[in-house]
């Protein structure tokens, strides 16, 4: 046997809500009419909060944004599936994660006004402050995982990071000490088909992100990342995995970024109108209605009703965050140590 | 002859380099069509479509290929976007770039440039101010470059890139479009190793460079000061240093970087040592704070004010 | 109490941590079975086999884990080979291990300890020999502590594994079997950002830190010096160093890192800063080169010899 | 098409030479008597100058030495197919290959001796110095291949790297700009089982080191690595499709260490002698040996003849070593720029 076949590999692809609205009953998972329109509604409120954040960014209250339009099925339907007490690492663009596990929306508008804050996660979420080096939190969910492991908790970890984010160092050592010590940690990759300006086809030659997995002995899946149950499953299937000891999953979420990179980018300087219009047919929060029509779940009336909610709910977190006092100087210095230093403690005096 | 901002001072030293010579190549995220995110490389890739080349998003692997490019003969000019994610490249840069020549006994060199935007002003999001080039003058191999105007950037970045060794060139972002100057079309080179009077006074020496510069510039009125602009931090030029401490026998040093360990630390050292005797005051730093940089609405009160300098400036005169 | 060498020290330092604190965990390469290529770790992995993990070669993997599990609660002790492959870390403890606290206003924090071989004296392959302290000096959010005895090796990594905070331990390779010293069996912690007067004198303060603290006591012989062992450099004992400044107005600083902006700057700085007055000459810094650290046939040429340290001892007093 | 297979990959091994000293007529590349006794003499020189530098090194004539027994197949077959003109950039235990290419085995004693002199590659070769970092080198490499590419020329360029060096950020930055940039460079992984301490299953859950490539876009292969005809093969193929375009390849020479990690290692601390012993029949000379027996090839007297030639060769490259000049101390300042620093003008009076 001179010239053998010594490893097979073969990467799947899930999808189960189509864009008609169809769903692949078979693959469905079990979501109650309350699980759907809590989805419904996270949707809107997402929506929402990206769209506020956009204008006020405009009006000059908040600093640089980046916005989550399109990616909100990814985000949502693998943030539903995590436990409070998972340990959750975000990159930059997660605000529908962070906003799925219940995180004061008040807090995101301060910490998008440059204000470390808005970062202080409540005491009863375990989600990790935004992480600007894309792709270098990556090992710090492998590391919590790790922890869980060794104390023994049924805690999961989860890292969310981009199509660029797959290219770093840092990914590549923390998926690869995840894969050796068979860690409970999902990563989950909104492939947005952009970094910025550089398409996907330039970020790696690999026909998938979901295939560099196996690079790491473990599994990778693609999922349609505008397909929210596909997402959901796909997620909970590999929570399920990790929390029984099987190791970590690669999720690669196959999606669109609809809107420009940040507040500082111009978009049409390197993509075409053509390119974004395609992927508007792909829209997640339209299949998702259509389902839910076809389920007697959805009505105009309702949509109004949600949104008119969610709208004066925004506007109230805006009110509050507006109202919160300014940070205090002297907390540059505090928050450096837990103790000032000899010289900290002279600095203090200067401010 | 145009007065331009330093953005275009800088597309301008890039765009006359490659076109003199072929060996001059750029590498970086979105340096290509998108221009980069300071649109600094803009309508390059336009003219120089072979020699431009957007990379993943990896910084290491970018200061490493550059490496790779220079030791076979290219002069690579890469891009880190900012220099908060510079760090991903300190192992290629202490490690590789700056030993080649003398790992192989000169046989293999590094005739690279990387820039990188650097230092607080546009309240972005985190690590997007950094300005710890005190980092890298600390390793021996390295030059440190940092302009401080449209005119100087042009003519430094194209020693720069003519320079047969690594050189690690800081853009201040505060200043990129701030000012606009008189820059000549014609290229020039403004030498490394040397600082630039550019104010003669006699009784404080004021040692600044990049974005401080400018606030040193507010600051001196009422004060017979000599304001020096470093331009090369490392290796930096003690004789032109020396000779206005002789003269001034004050010193202030005025940078953006925490305290500890700062490149202010450095020259504060180097002065005492050599020039003693001529000291009529302490020399003082006037630093950002010993903590971690913070966001867009604390960064005002991280890096020196007006006042602090003012401040410093009377203490020497008082002492 | 037994003799033992810092090796031991540090083993046993580490050996009682774990006993006491379920959540010391050990990560690097090598430190299971093999104990290390020190043998720093030796036999601790039979006695935790569940607290001690090797890891692949990816040193900011080992502390980008590292950070992930002080996040969560444990205290991890992760151990570079060596220091000249610390630089591919610097990422992680720039960006994220110095920040954590301060980017979530306290809600998170990172009491990690990176322990690292350091410095010259084993004539090794090149990138064995760094002593870049400096670096990590400059950078708010970590501690440095570099330990010179046995004895103050053990109390000051207990103090780092029990801080709050991370600390970057530089263990001085010279030294690990260099000195033998009583070592008390008893668990006993050093507090950090406090210096040590080794001995007391009234002409000179010399300050130095790591295997170099050695040769500056080899090289005092004839001089009534003071000499302090810095012990913690970031953050460093201010008060303590002014103190002797005052008494004795001399004083001289010897590491064996590369001169510029290396630690030696700060301290000749802020000294000049704060005690002036009481200066009778000029601050002196003996240093290694400005200059590749060079393999082992040039080593012994690079670090601060005995004859330059004690000429710098005779010019402060020449002065 | 709801769970879909979207990407199918194959991973397959290359033997051509038994260990019986049989061989695969249909692989077997087409190599010359002359061409087979040089590889011998090869084979033999890098043994003996291993031993040597050992040897040396218990004398104390030599620093910390990495021993390259057991790996030399992976080494020569690989370094024989290079041309002058490509460029070569190993990690440290690569003795053979800088053999293999015509390197002065006095400047490689020199070289272990602590000397950067030893490392200043003749003129005619483009080797590059050992990159002591683990793995930090393929980036050169793939730089350098992009260089050649830009510039229009043919060469191609070869890093060199061990299965530790597989899971440094570096590598996977490396390869993935290689892909990405489809570059005339061949990564050569000599997994030898063993980083140091670590054993290959705990470097990487991964099955093989090669099936790291298709993460990348491109092919890896793995190839016995004690079977000088396979790795020759293997070289060879990804060098032609190098220099005609196509890209990288991964190869992965699975080989052992039969020596300790380095002569500052002790491997029976956490190896065992039978793990060892199993090897030393797969011992790549000796099938290289039955092949050129039967061939008529080899003898014990030709071997004889050639041990005896380059023992005195090897013998009198030591003499030149140790003849030549100490390094002088300028040189520390010399080579740090092409210009001394006004600094170091005067640092230079007080050596
Ligand atoms: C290490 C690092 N390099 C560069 C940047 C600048 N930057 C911010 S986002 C981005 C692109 C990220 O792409 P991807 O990972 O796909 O995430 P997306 O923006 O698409 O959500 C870049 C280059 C950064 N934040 N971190
Ligand atoms: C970045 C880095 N980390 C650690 C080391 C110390 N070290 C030297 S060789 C080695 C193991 C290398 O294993 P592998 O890549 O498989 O090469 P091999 O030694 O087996 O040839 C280690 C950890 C190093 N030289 N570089
Ligand atoms: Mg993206
Ligand atoms: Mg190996």
């Amino acid at each position: 046997m001179p010239e053998t076949i010594i490893e097979k590999i073969e990467v799947k692809r899930l999808q189960i809500l189509y864009e008609n609205g169809n769903v692949d009953e078979s693959l469905m998972p079990d979501l109650s009419d309350n699980d759907l329109k809590k989805m419904f509604e996270l949707f809107i409120l997402a929506r929402q909060f990206d769209q506020r954040a956009l204008k006020l960014h405009a009006e000059g209250r908040l600093g640089t944004y980046a916005s989550i339009l399109g990616q909100e099925a990814s985000q949502i339907g693998s943030a539903y599936t995590l436990e409070k007490s998972d340990r959750v690492f975000p990159s930059f663009r997660e605000m529908g994660v962070y906003i799925t596990l219940g995180y004061p929306i008040w807090m995101l508008f301060q910490y998008w006004t440059g204000d470390e804050r808005g970062m202080r996660t409540p005491d009863d979420l375990n989600i990790f402050p935004v992480s600007v080096p894309v792709g270098t939190h990556t090992p710090h969910a492998v590391g919590a995982a790790f922890a869980a492991k060794i104390k023994g908790h049924k805690t999961a970890t989860a890292a969310y990071f981009g199509d660029g984010g797959s290219s770093k160092g840092d990914f590549h050592e923390g998926l690869n000490i995840a894969g050796v010590y068979k860690l409970p940690v999902i990563f989950i990759c909104q492939n947005n088909q952009w970094a910025i300006s550089l398409p996907r086809e330039k970020q790696t030659a690999a026909k998938t992100i979901a295939q560099k997995a196996f690079g790491y002995g473990f599994e990778g899946i693609q999922v349609d990342g505008n397909d929210i149950f596909a997402v959901y499953k796909a997620t909970k299937d590999a929570l399920a995995k990790a929390r029984a000891g099987s190791g970590p999953t690669l999720i690669e979420c196959f999606t669109y970024r609809m809107a420009d990179h940040t507040t500082a980018d111009d978009a049409s300087r390197y993509r075409s109108k053509e390119d974004v219009e395609k992927w508007k047919a792909r829209d997640p929060l339209l299949r998702l209605k259509l389902y839910m029509e076809r389920k007697g779940l959805w009505t105009q009336q309702y949509e109004d009703e949600v949104k008119k909610r969610v709208t004066d709910f925004v506007d109230s977190e805006i009110k509050k965050h507006e109202a919160a006092a300014m940070p205090e100087q002297k907390d540059i210095l505090n928050f450096t140590y837990k103790e000032l230093t000899q010289r900290q403690k002279k600095e203090l005096e200067t401010l | 002859m145009a007065r331009i901002n330093m953005v275009q001072a800088i597309n301008l030293a890039l765009r006359q380099e490659m076109e003199k010579d072929r060996d001059v190549v750029l590498i970086g995220e979105d340096v290509g069509r998108d221009g980069g995110v300071f649109r600094i490389t803009e309508g390059l890739v336009e003219k120089f479509p072979d020699r431009i080349f957007d990379t993943p998003l990896a910084e290491s692997g970018i200061a490493g290929v550059a490496v790779g490019m220079a030791a076979y003969g290219l002069k690579p000019v890469a891009e880190i976007q900012f220099m908060g994610f510079i760090y991903a490249c300190v192992e290629q840069i202490f490690s590789h770039a700056s030993r080649i020549r003398s790992r192989s006994r000169g046989r293999y060199t590094c005739p690279l440039v990387i820039r990188t935007p650097y230092g607080l002003g546009i309240k972005p999001p985190e690590l997007h101010s950094e300005s710890t080039e005190a980092l890298f003058c600390h390793m021996p191999g390295i030059k440190v470059v940092v302009p401080s105007s449209p005119y100087n950037a042009k003519g430094l970045l194209i020693s720069a890139i003519r320079d047969p060794d690594p050189v690690v060139f800081l853009e201040p972002t505060r200043l990129y479009r701030l000012i606009k100057e008189e820059v000549p079309e014609t290229e020039y080179a403004i030498p490394l190793e040397k600082a630039r009077i550019v104010q003669e006074g006699k009784d404080i020496t004021v040692i600044a460079w990049g974005s401080m510069l400018h606030r040193v510039l507010e600051s001196i009125e009422g004060f017979d000061a000599e304001v020096i602009d470093l331009m090369t931090l490392s290796p930096y030029d003690e004789e032109t240093i020396l000779n206005s401490v002789k003269k001034t026998g004050r010193v202030v040093i005025v940078h953006e970087a925490t305290r500890n360990c700062g490149f202010g630390a450095e020259l504060s050292a180097f002065i005492a040592e050599e020039a003693m005797l001529h000291l009529k005051s302490p020399i003082v730093r006037v630093t950002g704070l010993d903590a971690v940089i913070p966001m867009a609405r604390l960064e005002d009160y991280y890096a020196p004010a007006k006042e602090k300098i003012v401040k410093a400036l009377k203490k020497v005169m008082e002492y």
